[in-house]
């Protein structure tokens, strides 16, 4: 086992994989490949395929269609215990008849270690729960348990982790700890990480690479801030973060920017940042880009003139604004609380405006909505 | 008056369970009690209060060949039907195979055969094949009652067993026969001891099957059937109470040891 | 035979409970101890024996393919000896080896089915009578009618042994044993069955009719006599017995060494047998077990241990007491057969 | 060479097991049923003459025990499973660490021999026992009532042999249980019974299924509780078939009656199992 | 069962209540009053105790002292059936046997409602998974499980709904739809709210009422923007967003104000924002609420000289800093990535400042490190 452990060390790949459940596809075709020693990070609605995915790369389903590899090595067929990987569950799935010191042992002792007290203690540490060591899964709490789970995969230091939702049953300031040790422990043992979350903040800290997934397919993938500001998508756009998207069109150009007609008001947008494929697009500004500023107030770079707030909700650190356009659509604006300024007040005119290099540009046709919440009527295909 | 009340609510079906425990132990309350008997032949009227059968529990001519036969065959019948069973159980429970449906009919037939029906045709098949009824051939039809109550024991623990610990040992290098050893069989060992115990119960206490088979080697419940018609000795419910509170100590016994090494 | 679960000097005797002198504990067998001690013969007894019917069905089959049935001695009823000679599942006596062959009484000395006792002995006659708890019947019981009076409704236990059950019913009808018709006969199940049907009778056993007594679930019984008399010594005069007036059973259970006996074992059974004729012996079973005695000269050692018993009609008959009992006649195959059939199908079987 | 699979490596030894003791002698058996005597048929000498009316005449001569048995294991089995249920949900959700102590008390009575139990149960509730004469002073029953040789015994005595049959499957599949639906559902206002009815019951299915099986078969093929707490007039189909074997040595009616009744359990039992909705037997 | 749920409607109030798991006390004499119709969330670590409090209220746990009453009802010894309450489970807790549809129709079948059709497919529509009715539990993803149970709990509109980190599962963007269709049902349908969740903005945006629990007793409770504010413990501070404390003495006072002394610089403080016993105190102030300004820029309000940058971490609306201060404390910073300024980069000095009305002030011996992290001696107290 040891053997497998440390040979067969290299990049993952997936390619074509596909899995079916009768008629219903929970994964569909899908190909990439992750670098060795990468974080790598899989997001995507709920019911979009990301545990199984991870399910098949760990060798607990089998791939309807498709091929598993890890450095040159075809997995596809190889059993569980023979991959160089381990998983932190969804549903934490701990032995109920070991102790949760023998939940975090099993995997060394089943490598023939014989001394495993030291790396059971640091894990336990590490999760913050050498007290419970002795007790049985069924007496932990849901966080509780959910860390252990962690400690009992991490404890191996495996060629590649995969880590479905680890950290979401743990608050924000257990979380955020936990994702820092784990980024330590990702770096300095080199440990390939597949993790699927729905802490957005967490995929973007801590991943290399991001892959968001929709429908059993892989969306957009790319490093955080390519995703983030660029994204080529209106579902990435939507999905990660929030986006404006303005329906609009391209009526010129002016070096390497292009200018753009949204309902009237000309704006520009860089080349670069453009995916559309003619010229009718999508407009997209992320809302904390946004400036308001009161009719009267100067303002440079790309304006919208005309808006009336409509909605004002303070949310610690920033204020959320959404801001009323003359067409009718409503756009959101974030404003950081910093200055001690009283905000503005719902029914005052306002004009927006932001810096042009923030502007990115997605295909006309894309639905505006895509990614905002999950469409029943596009799941409906099965059955 | 209400806290009475709810102490009932929340008490009634422990009631229930100690009414049912004692109906299931009024006859066995009445052999123990008969065990002090001082009888003579026959154990049928209360004649006065001894210590005599205790102090002599072999007295009765038979008895206590007839006991140490039914606990050997007893044992040997566990033994054979557990391991033959839980494998049974496990292919049927963890694997889908060709014929598995057919297998567990043919698992079931068994125990859908009268007793009667399956004594009878076994002890024809010795006789067709030379086999004198006696010890072995009794063992035999033993392990063949027993089997299948083992398999459907089993495979219902295996049933409700979640396979996504088996998974995630597998997941944590456990190979399939580490994850066998370390995993499943420790989640199903209780199942595999409650069949254990409910074959040497079933063995222990058959009449039917090895009153065919046994030819003159006595068992304890052969021997109480055969006495049954001149009268049971008292050292019939010396053993038969012996064996009882024998199979109680045990099992508490055990329970304590358990307990005491989960505290240290 | 083959096989053979006997190991030498060692025999097996199946018989009937209740069957053999036993001391006041309950646990030796003072003849048979005598034997093994002084013939070195180890014998083991077994009390299995309960119904004649039972115990060929038990080892039948073993007997058709002469594989040892773990007995080197038995004790069936007159018929069934019959149907064991003549299907060859009895060895042939060595006279040479049983001189006291001579001491059987002349009435038992040449039956049907064994003209010359070449392969069976006689080990106790049998009357069948009435047995009742004297409370429950002061008045005891000595017709069909005192049986079935309403004090013993449901409480009445009959004997499975179909001659002696059925030949009670018959007498008091009035038909004669030794020449029963199968119209009679069927006519005597018939009244059984009605009897049952309408609640009079619990049950239709072997020799564990003596346990109901004795535990009070039945009151009266059709029953035989050395039992009824033990049970009656035992129980202070709860208990009686007596020959119907209109006329009780007579048989014999007869020893006879089955067909898969081991030479070396029919030898030592032959040993107990010629053991169990002596006079002194014989009479010493009969103090206990109260049956009518096969042996010649027994009465007379019986005098030596209770006189009382010596005058016993029921051990020792007069020819007038005789009179009153009844052979049940020999049965054809086929009669058996069909005959046995219906009495066990009124008996619920 | 082919390798053998994993399932049937661990079934060859049991499976090999049941088809030569199991099996073989069935096919005999079979064979026996249809076998008519050779002369008078006292003599257990029988020849194969292939007579399928055996069958017809086997069970039209025996139809009232056959009857008898499919009733009386009915009741029993209703019965038992009624005083079993609650016993097994309390044991597995009240048990706590006593459980495997409750556990063993469910079986310890077989080690008490259950002929010695049968028969004191006839000394219980025979004439002289204490139950009979007190219900008789209390005019409860009449004079001339009994409770033993009677199918009420008879009942009584299936139903208190066979209740760790019962018990058993039905606490493994209580067990099995997660406690925390019970919960959910009295969260959704399902009070004790409707929580039982809708959501304890219907999981605890297979336990009922295994339960009544293994407790029906078993009672209509009995004949010892008949033997020795009914009458004549409760024998059952049991009782006929040991007579046929034992003292008429009918082999060919004792072997069609015997196929007779394991068919009709068989068919019986495949009715109820669909019904039931569990897919494999037990 | 109707009787039940319509009676017995009021305010929920815990008084007194503890749990014991032999030697160890889960919740600890906790009491409070939770007004009819509010939304009340429950906030703290891993462990400390709320899924045995919701426990208790619907009447799954027994209280090992203490009394729970609805309205004038003591209904601490009440069956769970009987009392107007549903749960949406941690675990889910969906019932295998039945499919999805029969699982969300169970309690309004169990109150004796006929037609339960219209009300289970709002339901399931609500929760985005209509296509789902005829599946069972087994086949769903984890997220989808956790909005069946959500959906089984919220159709019985029943007089008080405690929700177990219901969207713990989900992805950001249908947590927050869901955030807001419960928000509106509340609201509508004026049930109350007992809302366990480890998503502070969650907590913040919703819920009236927060509570902070720590180790089985509760630290602070009040509206969202005091807690986060003007918190009274640096366990809160901590727990509840992520305040920068700074050792310090009063010396001085100056109107409302006071003068505060960190490490040589004054600042001033609110005197109505001071929790503190005597002079000394830790003075918090919010990572947003800060300004990092090069060293030849002005600043105003209170000013802290001498910062290092020490690291730059860019995380999509906003940039987080980490500033070393002289006396060697790292101090938090986050700005708003609006304006397309180039950020600060590692080892630029700079000076710190904000407006002194954002301070706030603890007690000097509180522990500055509390709710940062769990400590695993401080849980040692069991055993
Ligand atoms: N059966 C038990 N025996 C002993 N301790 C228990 C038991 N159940 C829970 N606990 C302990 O009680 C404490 C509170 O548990 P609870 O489940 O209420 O936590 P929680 O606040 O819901 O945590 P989480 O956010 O992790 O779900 C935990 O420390 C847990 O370990
Ligand atoms: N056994 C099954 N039968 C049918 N469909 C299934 C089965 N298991 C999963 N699915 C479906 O496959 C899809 C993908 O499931 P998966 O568990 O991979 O989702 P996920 O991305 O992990 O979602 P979540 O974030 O909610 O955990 C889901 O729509 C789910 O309903
Ligand atoms: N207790 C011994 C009884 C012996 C009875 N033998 C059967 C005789 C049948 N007529
Ligand atoms: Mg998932
Ligand atoms: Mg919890």
């Amino acid at each position: 086992m040891s053997d497998a452990a440390s040979s067969a060390r290299g990049d993952l790949g997936l390619s074509h994989l596909t899995k079916s459940y009768g008629d219903f596809t929970a994964v569909n075709d899908l190909s990439l490949i992750i670098p060795k020693g990468s974080f790598f990070a899989l997001l995507g609605p709920s019911g979009c395929g990301k545990t199984t995915t991870l399910r098949m790369i760990a060798g607990l389903e089998e791939p309807t269609q498709g091929t598993i590899s890890l450095g040159a090595t075809d997995i596809t067929y190889t059993k569980p215990y023979q991959r160089p990987i381990n998983t932190v569950f969804q549903n934490y799935a701990l032995f109920p008849h070991l102790t949760i010191f023998e939940n975090i042992a099993f995997g060394l002792r089943r490598r023939g270690i014989k001394d495993v007290d030291d790396a059971v203690n640091k894990a336990l540490d590490l999760v913050e729960l050498p007290h419970l060591a002795q007790r049985k899964p069924t007496q932990l709490s849901g966080g509780q348990q959910q860390r252990i789970a962690l400690a009992r995969a991490i404890v191996n230091r495996p060629a590649l982790l995969l880590l479905d939702e680890p950290l979401g049953a743990l608050d924000l300031k257990l979380r955020r700890q936990m994702q820092i040790e784990l980024k330590w422990i990702q770096k300095e043992v080199g440990i390939t990480f597949v993790h699927v979350t729905h802490d957005q903040e967490e995929a973007m800290t801590m991943a290399d690479t991001i892959a968001v997934m929709n429908e059993g397919e892989i969306e957009q993938m790319g490093s955080p801030a390519e995703l983030y500001d660029n994204p080529k998508t209106a579902f990435v756009a939507n999905f990660l973060g929030q986006s404006n998207l303005i329906k609009g069109s391209i009526t010129g150009s002016d070096g390497a920017n292009q200018i753009v007609d949204l309902f009237g008001q000309k704006i520009s947008l860089q080349k670069d940042r453009s995916h559309a494929v003619d010229n009718s697009i999508l407009a997209g500004i992320r809302p904390e880009k946004f400036r308001i500023s009161r009719l009267e107030t100067s303002t440079s770079g790309n304006v919208l003139t005309g808006g009336k707030i409509e909605d004002v909700s303070y949310i610690g650190v920033s204020t959320q604004y959404q801001v009323l356009m003359p067409w009718g659509q409503e756009l959101m604006v974030f404003e950081q609380n910093d200055d001690g300024v009283a905000p503005f007040s719902v029914g005052e005119s306002v004009n927006i405006s932001w810096e042009p290099v923030f502007t990115f540009a997605l295909r006309g046709d894309d639905d505006a909505e895509a990614g905002t919440e999950v469409n029943p009527e596009e799941d409906l295909e099965e059955e | 008056m209400n806290t009475l009340s709810r102490w009932f609510g929340r008490n009634l079906l422990r009631i229930y369970a100690v009414v049912a425990f004692t109906y299931l132990f009024i006859p066995v309350a009445y052999t123990f009690a008969f065990s002090f008997n001082d009888s003579g032949k026959s154990n049928l009227i209360w004649k006065g209060f001894t210590w005599a059968n205790w102090q002599n529990p072999c007295g009765a001519p038979e008895v206590c060949t007839a006991l140490g036969n039914s606990i050997k065959i007893g044992l040997l019948a566990t033994i054979f039907s557990t391991i033959l069973g839980t494998m049974i159980a496990f292919a049927i429970g963890r694997h889908k195979f060709k014929g598995r449906s057919s297998t567990n009919l043919l698992i079931f037939l068994p125990m859908a055969t009268p007793e009667i029906v399956l004594g009878a045709s076994l002890l024809s098949l010795f006789l067709v094949f030379q086999i004198n009824p006696g010890f072995w051939p009794t063992v035999i039809a033993h392990v063949l009652f027993c089997m299948s109550f083992v398999v459907v024991t089993v495979k219902a623990r295996i049933a409700s067993l979640d396979p996504r610990l088996e998974q995630a040992a597998m997941d944590l290098y456990a190979n399939e026969r580490e994850t066998f050893r370390r995993v499943t069989l420790p989640l199903v060992a209780p199942g595999i001891a409650a069949a254990a115990l409910l074959a040497f119960s079933l063995s222990f206490d058959d009449f039917i099957i090895t009153n065919f088979n046994s030819g003159t080697m006595t068992t304890f419940p052969k021997f109480i059937y055969t006495s049954a018609a001149r009268g049971i000795p008292a050292q019939a419910n010396v053993i038969g109470s012996a064996m009882f509170f024998l199979a109680l100590a045990i099992v508490i016994v055990g329970q304590l040891v358990t307990r005491k090494r989960k505290v240290s | 035979g083959s096989g053979g679960g006997s190991s030498e000097n060692a025999i097996r005797w199946g018989n009937w409970p209740l069957y053999l002198d036993v001391d006041d504990s309950g646990k030796n067998y003072p003849t048979l101890q005598a034997f093994i001690k002084d013939s070195g013969i180890d014998v083991k007894y077994l009390e299995d024996y309960n119904d004649n019917d039972e115990f060929f069905g038990k080892v039948q089959a073993q007997l058709k393919l002469n594989k040892d049935i773990g007995y080197d001695l038995v004790c069936p009823t007159d018929w069934m000896a019959g149907r064991w000679i003549r299907l060859g599942y009895a060895q042939k006596f060595d006279s040479a080896n049983i001189p006291n062959k001579s001491n059987i009484v002349d009435t038992l000395a040449a039956p049907s089915y064994d003209a010359n006792r070449d392969y069976s002995l006689t080990w106790q006659g049998i009357m069948g009578g009435f047995g009742w708890n004297t409370t429950k019947n002061p008045k005891g019981i000595r017709t069909l009618d005192d049986l079935f009076s309403p004090a013993n409704k449901g409480k009445i236990v009959v004997l499975s042994e179909m001659r002696d059950t059925i030949g009670i019913i018959l007498m008091a009808q009035g038909v004669n044993l030794q020449t029963v018709t199968e119209a009679q006969f069927m006519n005597g199940v018939d009244f059984l069955a009605q009897k049952i049907a309408d609640g009079w009778i619990r049950g239709v056993k072997g020799n564990e009719y003596a346990e109901d007594l004795t535990s009070g679930d039945a009151t009266a019984v059709i029953g035989w006599s050395g039992d009824m008399f033990i049970l009656k010594s035992e129980n202070e005069g709860k208990f009686d017995f007596a020959i119907p007036e209109s006329g009780g059973t007579i048989s014999g259970d007869n020893m006879l060494i089955p067909s898969t006996a081991t030479p070396e074992a029919k030898a030592n059974a032959e040993k107990l047998i010629n053991y169990y004729y002596e006079p002194a012996v014989a009479a010493e079973v009969a103090a206990y077990v109260n049956y009518f005695c096969p042996v010649k000269g027994a009465q007379a050692e019986m005098e030596k241990i209770d006189p009382d018993l010596a005058a016993s009609e029921f051990i020792f008959p007069t020819a007038k007491t005789m009179s009153n009992l009844s052979v049940f006649r020999a049965l054809t195959p086929t009669e058996e057969t069909t005959w046995t059939e219906a009495f066990q199908k009124a008996a619920g079987n | 060479m082919k390798k053998i699979s994993t399932p049937y490596l661990l079934l060859i030894p049991g499976m090999g097991f049941l088809f030569i003791f199991f099996i073989l002698p069935l096919f005999n058996l079979a064979q026996t049923s249809t076998q008519t005597p050779v002369g008078g048929g006292d003599t257990g000498e029988y020849e194969q003459t292939w007579r399928i009316a055996n069958y017809f005449d086997a069970f039209v001569e025996n139809r009232e025990q056959f009857g008898r048995s499919f009733l009386y294991a009915l009741i029993a089995t209703v019965l038992a499973l009624a005083i079993a249920y609650p016993l097994a949900y309390t044991i597995a959700f009240k048990g706590g660490r006593f459980k495997n102590v409750m556990l063993v008390l469910v079986i310890a009575p077989f080690f008490t021999s259950f002929l010695l139990r049968t028969i004191a149960w006839k000394q219980i509730l025979g004439e002289e026992g204490f139950v009979v004469p007190t219900l008789r002073s209390l005019h409860v029953i009449s004079e001339s009532t009994t409770l033993t040789s009677s199918a009420f015994a008879v009942v009584m005595g299936m139903t208190y042999n066979f209740l760790p049959f019962m018990t058993l499957p039905l606490y493994a599949s209580i067990d099995r249980i997660d406690p925390r639906t019970l919960e959910a559902s009295g969260d959704l206002y399902a009070n004790g019974f409707t929580t039982f009815r809708r959501v304890t019951l219907p999981l605890s299915m297979p336990g009922v299924v295994a339960g009544t099986l293994l407790t029906f078969i078993p009672a209509a093929g009995d004949y010892v509780n008949a033997a020795i707490l009914g009458s004549p007039q409760t024998k059952m189909l049991g009782n006929v078939i040991e007579s046929r074997y034992f003292r008429i040595v009918d082999y060919p009616t004792a072997s069609a009656l015997s196929f007779t009744l394991m068919i009709s359990i068989l068919i019986l039992v495949t009715v109820y199992v669909r019904k039931a909705g569990t897919e494999e037997l037990v």
